[in-house]
């Protein structure tokens, strides 16, 4: 069974049909890339899956529950993580600390935490541990103390797939991670993805619009154009197909026709 | 009795609207939250009275200058304290007109005392009677000049270049920059005319509540109130919004006993944030603020 | 002639443009071409002003632009036309050319009349909001408010984005007219093929360089194009 | 010793220093430091709703008003003192702030703003016009006790310093806590708070209600302190906007900060006495200054200078190579 299906999704912005009746699925153990040109829809479904984003018919299934009726903050309670297209970290805090926010779920009795009761001083003492593991496994651990917004890019880069993961996802949801990255910093982030699915058994769903990173780590993708499916299937047949590449490129017009 | 508590509440509430104008043209060009709106007006009531009652200047000289002083008075806090710190996030932006709405506080009280002052009334007493409603002449004369300042401004925003680009850039000041417009010197004029407004507020207001440097305090929460009502964006809204609390205080004022006046413009904010966040008459999408 | 010389523009510690070097020689049409994210608009929103260079230098007809104000750069007869149109919305069509003319005095009754012509459906709605037009209506108002300003440069940014097929052809048509009638035209597309079919010399950009520029002739069947926006290898 | 350690000694010096000054100062200072401490309690509720939190509130006059009359008539009606005070006034308050927390919810900014001025305005004016709280005419309160002992000033003052202390703990506890995190993080960024599960109503109601408790217990000293209240005092908004100056001034997010932001609106117009327009002009001064030269306020600019005083630069750590990024300039 699919791990996250989407059926016929719709979102209206006005007039304007951002989602028409959209399908998605995503098996289980893949890394499953959500491609399509500027407009075409991604990012609107990817913030539905999310819940970011209301959509007004349709259905999106999570490990066959349905998601609709859920808010933003209860998608992380269901094993979903996720990062944002732009770094969307906490600025004024560390490291640890924003590694520490994304273990928020685990948090416990809040009451506990908050008056630094005997049990929830043992709660926060293990989610230190764990949150100084997961800088580790990250390569963050020269920087655990530092303010975020200081550090350079790769780094900041690093935390925030830090702070998805302290979750512990079974969903990873990622949106344009290498957007503003070179080249370099395009492998680097393949491998880390790939090392997260492989290691950590994560299924990674990826919203691109830069092919050399799908093509690379995708096991399968799905297309839109016009918030609509025009193609579905391996990262090769993909890029060479007809109605793939018209909606990157633009139709074929003869020069000066 | 009913028609002349909503004509007396409309006279209030036309000056509320004088406030909450202000407050919405220089909040939806530099997404500040002006709290010295009311200290401009303070200040010229002040201005006023000394013309007035020292210089034996006649009400006309006192009102024009009372403008220029005011105007003036905007116009260097745009560029002394807000130019600086353009671009900031609002709260740095409301702070600093904290900043100013102090430093005028401090400022009045050291030249003029902390007394209350009477201001000379414009007007007899003697309310006219029009279709068997008595209504004073000073509420008559509140609402006319509300009316033609209203006026004016419509004129202005539609017909002028200065006034079509204020609204453009509260439009969209990317796209205005991008048009040529020069962005900073339509903000200054928007703040000239908070000044313009806040002087005619003022002058208007000090025969009806005593010169002091408390008398906008209750004023400017009003005309909140009101700027809320047009979501501190739309001006007709806050013209409405401002009438209906004008009107809505007096009512409960008349009808329910004094206590009601003042709470009655919470409720109407809690009602309008609660239920309209984005205000009556906000209507449609726009950028965060 | 507008040109940019080693341009490099940052946000925070992202480099967006990383030296790029391009020329818009008078009455052409020059398109600058790559995916989303290579850099474009942040091209063109560095000539305009709105973004400060960190190296580099942008002039036109030998003056320095890239210490300007955005208005003073409009008056030197370089305008753009933004990504998304950016009508203003609570303006009326008039309102809104009456606006693109902001920087010039004088009559603009002749301007008005130009761009009625260009677009005649503006002069049938030119008391109707901005922001009530349709998707295409609103392309054609946005160019014909840049229009107002007498451009000697027109800067398009994405004119395209989200019209239906036939609205393109339409007002890339119009583009063309514009340009025949001496407007010096650079124009940002991501839709590449369509934008190669007008333009007389073209850029491709890829993470904020340029990787590939010549004529359309030369661009338009070679696979590096392609590649750049798919990154595909050239042998598929 | 670490930096972290430092403000551990230098917080403990600070309340050893607190605890044995009655016994060097005539109790008048006694009187004065405890009037500034209900300002600082007041400060420190309002930091964590405005500066930790981020939900500005030009309002908390108003829960400064509700614990001051809710002891005053509770002393007025059942002859009680301060510790039942206390205790009413801070769960009525939060109960009331969680109400308030709740209305607001969907306001950001702006609107949030404005929305807790006029709360503060209606406080006014239900004190000034329901004949319960005797408007200007004010509520006087008995002698002050503690468990039955009377207590003067310098009895007082170990009473304010206590309820600071307690509500100074509490807030570091909450702020250390994952809970403070949550309210940090819906600071910085709404939007990948709720990403990482943090149920934005729950928490900012929940913000909400602590920071209008604490703010109370100001109140609640503030009333039996000067043994009056009246709204001469809780009239009108000023004290509301003192609160958010104090916070600014004082810095942001910073505990110290309230302390040292609460000190700067009470001793500064204290000492100009007569020349009380002057304190408001040197207020405004200093919000401005604090805006343009200084963000982080007067705990900022005192931390920075202590750590040049240890001879130490702003980073500690090395400065990290990207591997990376080198050559991004």
């Amino acid at each position: 069974m699919d791990l996250l299906s989407a059926r016929g999704v719709h979102v209206h912005f006005g007039g304007l049909r951002a989602l028409d009746g959209v399908d998605l699925s995503v098996p289980p153990g893949s890394i499953y890339g959500l491609i399509g040109p500027n407009g075409a829809g991604k990012t609107t479904l990817f913030n539905c899956i999310s819940r970011f984003q209301p959509y007004s018919a349709g259905a999106i299934h999570y490990r066959g529950r349905d998601l609709g009726a859920l808010g933003p903050h209860d998608a992380m309670g269901l094993g979903m993580a996720r990062t944002f297209q732009n770094i969307n970290l906490f600025r004024s805090r560390s490291t640890l600390d924003n590694i520490l926010i994304g273990m928020h779920a685990r948090l416990g009795n809040p009451l506990a935490a908050m008056l630094s009761l005997p049990s929830g001083r043992r709660r926060e003492g293990a989610l230190r541990g764990r949150a100084r593991q997961m800088a580790e496994m990250f390569g963050l651990t020269d920087v655990l103390d530092q303010q975020v917004v200081h550090l350079p890019f790769g780094y900041q880069k690093r935390v925030e797939l830090a702070r998805a993961l302290a979750s512990e996802p079974t969903l990873l949801l990622l949106d344009e991670p290498v957007a503003g990255c070179n080249e370099e910093e395009t492998r680097e982030l393949c491998e880390i993805v790939r090392a997260i699915n492989r290691d950590l058994n994560v299924t990674v769903l990826v919203v691109e619009h830069d092919m050399s990173l799908v093509r690379a780590i995708c096991d399968e993708v799905t297309v839109l154009d016009f918030g609509r499916n025009i193609a579905r299937g391996a990262p090769v047949e993909i890029l060479n197909h007809p109605a793939v590449v018209e909606a990157y490129l633009g139709e074929t017009v003869a020069p000066h026709a | 009795m009913l028609a002349q508590q909503i004509v007396s509440g409309l006279a209030t509430g036309s000056l509320y609207a004088l406030t909450a104008i202000g407050i919405v043209l220089i909040f939806r060009n530099t997404r500040t939250i002006n709290l010295a709106q009311g200290d401009f007006s303070m200040i010229g009531a002040f201005v006023a009275l000394v013309i007035l009652e020292h210089s034996g200047g006649s009400l006309v000289v006192a009102t024009l200058v009372t403008i220029v002083a005011v105007t003036a008075l905007a116009v260097v806090v745009e560029r002394l304290i807000m130019r600086p710190i353009e671009g900031s996030d609002w709260l740095t932006l409301f702070t600093a007109t904290l900043g100013v709405f102090y430093i005028l506080h401090g400022v009045a009280g050291w030249i003029w005392g902390r007394d209350t002052k009477s201001f000379p009334a414009l007007f007899s007493s003697a309310p006219l009677s029009i279709g068997g409603t008595l209504i004073s002449q000073a509420h008559l004369f509140n609402i006319l000049v509300a009316a033609v300042v209203g006026g004016i401004l419509y004129l202005f925003f539609r017909f002028t270049k200065p006034g079509i680009a204020m609204r453009a850039i509260t439009e969209d000041p990317v796209a205005a920059q991008l048009m040529g417009i020069p962005v900073r010197s339509i903000v200054l004029l928007t703040w000239a005319v908070g000044g313009v407004l806040a002087a005619i507020s003022g002058i208007l207001l000090a025969p009806l509540v005593y010169v002091s440097t408390q008398m906008m305090d209750g004023v400017l929460v009003k005309g909140y109130v009101g700027a809320v009502f047009g979501g501190l964006y739309s001006l007709p809204g806050a013209v409405i919004g401002s009438l209906i609390i004008g009107v809505a205080e007096n009512l409960a004022g008349g009808y329910l006993g004094a206590q009601y006046k003042v709470t009655i413009a919470f409720v109407l904010i809690v009602l309008v944030l609660a239920l309209k966040p984005r205000g009556l008459f906000g209507g449609k999408a726009r950028r965060e603020i | 002639m507008l040109s940019l010389e080693a341009v490099e523009v940052g946000y925070g510690q992202i480099k967006a443009l990383k030296g790029i070097t391009l020329r818009v020689s008078d009455g052409q049409i020059v398109a600058l071409l790559g995916a989303n994210g290579a850099g474009k608009t942040t091209a063109l929103r560095a000539i305009s002003g709105l973004l400060r260079t960190s190296a580099g230098s942008i002039s036109v007809d030998a003056v320095r632009l890239d210490r300007l104000a955005p208005e003073e750069i409009v008056r030197r007869g370089v305008v753009q036309v933004p990504e998304g149109r950016r009508v203003f919305a609570g303006l009326s069509v008039l309102e809104n050319l009456r606006m693109g003319a902001y920087c010039r005095d004088g009559s603009i009754a002749d301007d008005l009349e130009r761009v009625y012509r260009y677009f005649p459906v503006l002069g049938q709605r030119r008391r109707q909001a901005g922001g009530s037009l349709s998707g295409g209506e609103q392309q054609m108002l946005a160019i014909g408010r840049a229009l107002m300003a007498r451009p000697k440069v027109l800067l398009l940014d994405e004119p395209s984005l989200g019209l239906a097929p036939k609205l393109v052809a339409e007002i890339l048509k119009i583009i063309r007219t514009i340009n025949a009638d001496g407007v010096t035209v650079l124009l940002v597309e991501q839709n590449a093929y369509q934008a190669l079919s007008i333009a007389h010399y073209s850029y491709v950009l890829r993470v904020g360089r340029v990787v590939l520029e010549g004529t359309a002739e030369e661009l338009k069947d070679r696979n590096d194009v392609v590649r750049s926006y798919l990154g595909r290898q050239a042998a598929g | 010793m670490s930096e972290r350690g430092w403000q551990i000694t230098l917080t403990f010096l600070a309340f050893g220093a607190l605890l044995a000054l009655p016994a060097a100062i005539p109790s008048f200072y006694a009187s004065l430091l405890a009037f500034m401490f209900t300002y600082v309690i007041a400060a420190v509720g309002v930091n964590l709703l405005t500066g930790y939190t981020g939900l500005v509130t030009v309002g908390h006059g108003g829960f400064f008003a509700i614990g001051a009359y809710t002891t005053a008539l509770m002393a007025k009606h059942l002859g009680t003192s301060v510790v039942p005070g206390l205790v009413a006034g801070t769960v009525l308050a939060g109960i009331v702030g969680f109400g308030l927390g709740i209305i607001c919810l969907r306001l950001g900014g702006a609107f949030l703003a404005i929305a807790t001025l006029g709360f503060a305005l209606a406080v006014g004016a239900v004190l000034n016009n329901w004949s319960i709280f005797e408007g200007r005419e004010g509520i006087q309160l008995g002698k002050n006790s503690v468990a039955g002992l009377g207590i003067k000033d310098v009895g007082f003052y170990y009473v304010g310093l206590a309820v600071m202390a307690i509500v100074m703990l509490a807030s570091w506890s909450i702020i250390r806590s994952g809970v403070g995190r949550a309210f940090v993080a819906m600071r910085d960024s709404e939007r990948a708070a709720e990403a990482m599960g943090i149920n934005l109503r729950l928490y900012k109601t929940v913000a909400f209600a602590i920071s209008a408790a604490m703010t109370a217990a100001g109140g609640v000293l503030f009333a039996h302190h000067n043994r009056y209240v009246s709204t001469e005092t809780f009239g009108d908004t000023w004290l509301s906007v003192d609160f958010l100056t104090a916070v600014v001034v004082g810095g942001q997010a910073s505990l110290f900060g309230s302390a040292l932001g609460a000190a700067f609106v009470v001793m500064v117009p204290y000492y100009l006495g007569e020349l009380r327009d002057f304190a408001y002009v040197l207020n405004g001064v200093a919000l401005i200054a604090v805006l343009v030269f200084a963000p982080d306020g007067m705990a900022g600019v005192l931390a920075r200078l202590l750590r040049r005083v240890l001879g130490r630069t702003a980073r500690e750590v090395a400065p990290v190579v990207d591997p990376v990024s080198v050559g991004r300039g």
